[in-house]
């Protein structure tokens, strides 16, 4: 028999007269990708051992390991662990606590684990849930309005406006400002900013009134170019498109501000949207644009910036708005049908608000932390 | 009628004056308000306070200088606390531009403790991506940083014993001017259990209550009134309590300047 | 040496900057386009180095890693934008960069934006300790309830819809209100700033 | 088709791998997750470099044409190119790039920044206007917060709470109830464009036309 061996019979042996009574459990970590062993025991310090305790060890062995290894040691207080010092998975570990006292050294019980990889987060059910029943809303607006289902979108405060701003430029002979955000192309305001871009495109071009629009984010930058490009190429006037027009101006946000503050000052456009991502430079732009007495429009999702564009813009739509706004002004049935996915699932969100409520009013707050 | 067109119509530039002069007068010459505490702070506060001797802090730098104003003196006066509490700190950035000011407020803050590089403290640099860095270290912190900023393997360091992720870490605290903090929830806390404090600039600070309440945060310092009232219960004034009168004065000026407006506003009304 | 220069310096564009606030002047627009040049080369150089540098040339080039082709390509696909005939080349990145985005946000927006803001709204407004926290839980209740009202577009707002989506309104102008107020905290902070450095730094009176 | 229809397969492929991840916690998943991560920012670098071109462009267009105000663009270009320069020769931890970033671009960018503290005394004194119910309760709420922020708020009562304890009540409640409206709208409506994009409903990110 060599050493080994005996050591981790000793183990064994001493684990089965525990005198340490923490009961060491172990487990598999839950919702994790495999490599580690959570461990759970009573302190030291609540069976009340803990006065005289000197040191307290995490000791770990398999059954065809040829030591026993000390993974950390531990204060009187703790009680949990996760273990994932070298672990591998679908291996059988055993581990121990020794505590070691002034005259002597006490043992607990042996806990074994196997550490698995989990293909599934189960934390995240009822997350998976939202999704599936987001996705099936959305699914089947968008394909019954793409069937030619009428969808009634109630009337946006402030969208009359775009029309009349678009106008008033038109007969001042001055310039349209149109910033779609300081975000990046994976943000629904931007996406949605572009959206009603291509409609003021459309508008500007009838009235062939020049439209500017300053980036900060490049990879917008070239989506605008080719939406202002072809709204122009629908109203028959590609030769309206300058290319020049749109263009970046710096990833720096104000840097960005300060230049378009610059040119707000000069060149005095008459007509200055607003709409889509902003963050701090917001009111830079909207009070420069004030001052310079331009109609302006403005739109975010922004919750913190949405304060600034209600004291200095003349229209602001706020939060969703900017969405239902995009799909508002250009009744694409795709659109608008995703637009009613939203709103109904928007509805059920209510609806399970008030549930929840009222179950944990009665008692049964269980159901709310389903939603955890 | 004449006083209302005068009243509601002052010329900006009047009001920019306002502005800046009730903030210089106060910085030359101090008048000394004091500061009471919201529950946010006090939390933090008493997290701190309750660490163990010894425990680890992340301290995420995650601002840039436009907004050092604000947050700087957050850093510095929890720096202080911290090192009462004798912590470990491991500095990191996670904005391209918040590497310098990290560094500044680390070095002056642990030259005043006397701490030790690599033996107290580490600054870990920056890296790009945050969300992944925040991910990465819930697995393994030398995934992210192989090497702290000046190039030394993290294994080198004795303030880097038996730290892996977040599991060895007592604290994070993130001082943002941005959404960094709710990141730091989501993933640090919700995803891997870490507690984590914010720094937010007052603006950002708002964002944060929900985030408190719901317990994904230990609680938040927002802006220069943040830094003042942790200053005010660790006892040492700073930054943040010498900047207070002269928000006092022009918040003051503000609400004047409203109220004229609206004494215009209804002197007009009176007056059609 | 160096230093005093840089305080200088950046004295100067600071009061630079604040002239924008009298009228537009020829010092402004020096600082404005000072700072558009100097910030544009600052992000190109950064993310040279901490993008293109460190996750595409180390990876593919230093460590010989041969997925790291695929990375190249889409990178430079990009350059395509620049010849109009073969444009549509870049939007096989932007598809890339958009759609890996879009996905990670559909659960995890979803689970921090909706799921969870639902959980903690879902509170026994009754039961809470005292009476003020009580009214306190149900106004936070009634305000959910009525801006989300006030963000529905499906139907006219008439009758009840119409009622509460002005009480919806109410909350949202509060709201927006408290933010403001909250917000000019942050930015006299920031002049304290400049002005601390203006004064201080600078001029040395502080 | 491999104008539109390919390019929208990929993202549709891109875009689900990285759903489904979500609710995977298995390590393959993680790394093929942290991958596509890297790409982006790879990616981001070279658009920011056509951006950059972009830029300059604009600016040597001005110049060509001796546009109002064209000499100014020689100082952007000027500093594009002086930064540039010398975060290639000096490097980017010290050197002429840091001194640039130091006391050019940051004070430049912080005062920008504190325009805004102007600019909310200016927008406040025109808009904070008792003219109707919800533009009074705007004007309310602001003063009431703005005191509430500063010692001085302590001092000032209204009934038996102060100014201090009115303003955290405003921003715990109404105002938490406000944001969480706007926050579960949005969230809906971004996971909504998200998965627009993926199932290729949404295209306009990748410009109109084939």
């Amino acid at each position: 028999m060599n050493n080994a061996v005996v050591v981790f019979l000793l183990i064994v042996a001493t684990a089965s007269f525990a005198s340490l009574p923490v009961d060491l459990t172990a487990v598999d970590t839950p919702n994790d990708g495999g490599k580690a062993i959570t461990l759970s025991w009573k302190s030291i310090d609540s069976i009340q051992m803990g006065d005289s305790l000197i040191g307290l060890s995490l000791m770990r062995t398999t059954a065809n390991a040829d030591t026993l290894r000390e993974i950390t040691t531990f204060t009187l207080l703790d009680s949990m662990y996760v273990d994932e010092t070298d672990l591998e998975n679908e291996i059988e570990y055993a581990y121990i606590l020794r505590a070691q006292f002034p005259s002597v050294v006490e043992e607990s019980n042996e806990a074994t684990a196997i550490s698995r990889i989990q293909w599934f987060n189960k934390e995240r059910s009822a997350v998976l849930g939202a999704v599936i029943i987001f996705t099936t809303l959305l699914i089947s607006f968008t394909y019954h309005a793409s069937k030619g289902r009428e969808m009634f979108i109630r009337r946006i405060a402030g969208l009359e406006a775009v029309e009349e701003a678009v106008g008033r430029a038109t007969e001042m002979g001055k310039p349209i400002m149109y910033v779609p955000g300081i975000s990046t192309m994976s943000d629904v305001a931007t996406i949605a900013s572009i959206q009603i871009l291509a409609q003021v495109a459309k508008k500007a071009g009838k009235y062939a009134t020049r439209l500017t629009v300053p980036n900060r984010d490049p990879i917008v930058m070239t989506v605008c170019q080719e939406v202002v490009r072809e709204s122009y190429n629908q109203i028959g006037r590609p030769d309206l498109f300058n290319e020049d027009d749109i263009h970046y101006v710096t990833y720096s946000q104000f840097g960005f501000a300060a230049a378009v503050s610059g040119i707000m000052m000069r060149e005095k456009p008459a007509t200055n949207f607003l709409l889509g991502m902003f963050y701090a430079e917001s009111l830079i732009l909207a009070e420069t644009g004030n001052a310079t007495g331009a109609i302006q429009i403005a739109g975010t999702d922004s919750d913190a910036q949405l304060p600034f564009f209600i004291t200095a813009c003349d229209y602001t739509l706020i939060g969703e708005e900017l969405y239902a706004a995009s799909v508002y002004l250009s009744r694409e049935p795709k659109l608008l049908g995703s637009l009613k996915g939203q709103d109904y699932a928007k509805a059920v969100a209510l609806v399970l608000i008030i549930i929840g409520t009222i179950l944990s009013i009665a008692g049964f707050p269980q159901f709310a932390s389903v939603f955890k | 009628m004449k006083l209302s067109k005068i009243l509601l119509g002052i010329d900006r530039r009047y009001i920019f004056i306002g502005v800046a002069l009730s903030i210089a007068l106060p910085l030359l010459m101090p008048i000394g308000f004091g500061t009471s505490v919201t529950r946010q702070v006090q939390d933090v506060y008493d997290f701190v306070e309750n660490l163990e001797d010894g425990s680890t802090v992340i301290m995420s730098f995650d601002y840039e200088p436009s907004t050092m104003a604000e947050l700087d003196p957050m850093a510095r006066s929890m720096l202080k606390h911290l090192f009462r509490k004798n912590a470990r700190i491991l500095g990191m950035a996670l904005l391209a531009g918040a590497p310098g000011i990290a560094e500044n407020v680390l070095r002056e803050e642990t030259e005043l403790a006397g701490r030790e590089y690599g033996e107290d403290w580490v600054f870990l640099g920056y890296v790009p991506a945050p969300t992944a860095a925040m991910l990465r270290i819930g697995e393994d912190i030398s995934m992210v940083y192989p090497t702290d900023q000046y190039g030394t393997p993290l294994t080198e360091f004795p303030v880097m014993k038996g730290v892996k992720n977040y599991r060895n870490i007592d604290l994070v605290i993130s001082y943002s001017s941005t959404a960094m903090p709710q990141f730091w929830a989501q993933y640090a806390h919700d995803r891997y259990g870490a507690p984590v404090a914010v720094g937010a600039t007052a603006v950002e600070a708002i964002r944060m209550y929900p985030y408190h309440d719901s317990g994904q945060i230990v609680g938040f310092l927002g802006g220069l009134k943040g830094a003042a009232e942790y200053e005010s219960l660790m006892g040492e004034p700073g930054e943040g309590i010498k900047g207070m009168d002269a928000q006092t004065i022009a918040h003051l000026f503000m609400v004047l300047m409203i109220i004229i407006g609206n004494i215009g506003h209804f002197a007009e009304r009176r007056g059609s | 040496m160096t230093e005093t220069l840089g305080i200088w310096v950046a004295a100067i564009l600071t009061l630079a900057i604040f002239s924008f606030l009298w009228k537009d002047n020829p010092l402004f627009r020096l600082a404005e386009h000072l700072l558009v040049g100097i910030s544009a080369g600052y992000y190109l150089v950064q993310y040279a180095y901490s993008a293109i540098y460190k996750k595409l040339y180390v990876p593919l080039i230093d460590q010989g890693n041969l997925l790291f082709i695929g990375c190249a390509i889409l990178g430079l696909l990009v350059f395509t934008r620049l010849i109009p005939k073969r444009s549509w080349l870049s939007r096989y990145p932007i598809a890339f960069y958009v759609a890996a985005g879009a996905g990670y946000s559909i659960p995890s927006g979803l689970q921090a934006r909706v799921v969870k803001q639902m959980q903690i709204s879902m509170i026994n407004i009754f039961g809470q300790d005292t009476l003020w926290a009580n009214i306190s839980a149900l106004v936070l209740f009634i305000g959910v309830v009525s801006v989300l009202i006030y963000f529905f577009f499906s139907a006219e707002h008439k009758g009840v819809l119409g009622f509460f989506s002005r009480i919806g309104i109410i909350f949202l102008m509060v709201g927006f209100g408290a933010s403001f107020g909250y917000t000019v905290m942050s930015r006299i902070t920031l002049l304290i700033g400049r002005l601390q450095f203006i004064l201080g730094n600078w001029l040395g009176f502080l | 088709m491999f104008r539109r229809t390919i390019p929208l397969i990929f993202a549709f492929t891109v875009g689900t791998f990285m759903v489904v991840q979500f609710f995977i916690p298995h390590p393959t998943f993680l790394a093929i997750y942290n991958g596509v991560l890297d790409w982006q920012q790879v990616i981001f670098g070279f658009v920011l470099i056509v951006g950059t071109l972009s830029m300059v462009r604009h600016h040597i267009m001005r110049l060509k044409f001796r546009k109002e105000g064209y000499q100014y663009s020689m100082v952007a270009l000027g500093g594009l190119v002086c930064m540039i320069a010398a975060g290639i020769y000096g490097g980017i931890r010290g050197g002429p790039y840091k001194w640039l970033f130091d006391y050019v671009q940051m004070p430049t960018q912080a005062s920008m920044f504190s325009l805004l503290a102007f600019f909310v005394a200016s927008a406040s004194y025109r808009a904070f206007r008792a003219r109707n119910v919800t533009a009074t309760l705007l004007l309310l709420a602001g003063v009431i917060v703005m005191l509430g922020r500063v010692p001085a708020g302590e001092y000032i009562r209204i009934g038996d709470f102060s100014m201090r304890e009115v303003a955290i009540w405003i921003l715990d409640y109404p105002n938490t109830a406000a944001k969480r409206g706007i926050l579960i709208g949005v969230g809906l409506g971004m996971s909504a464009t998200a998965l627009k994009i993926i199932l290729g409903i949404e295209t306009s990110y990748l410009g109109k036309g084939d």
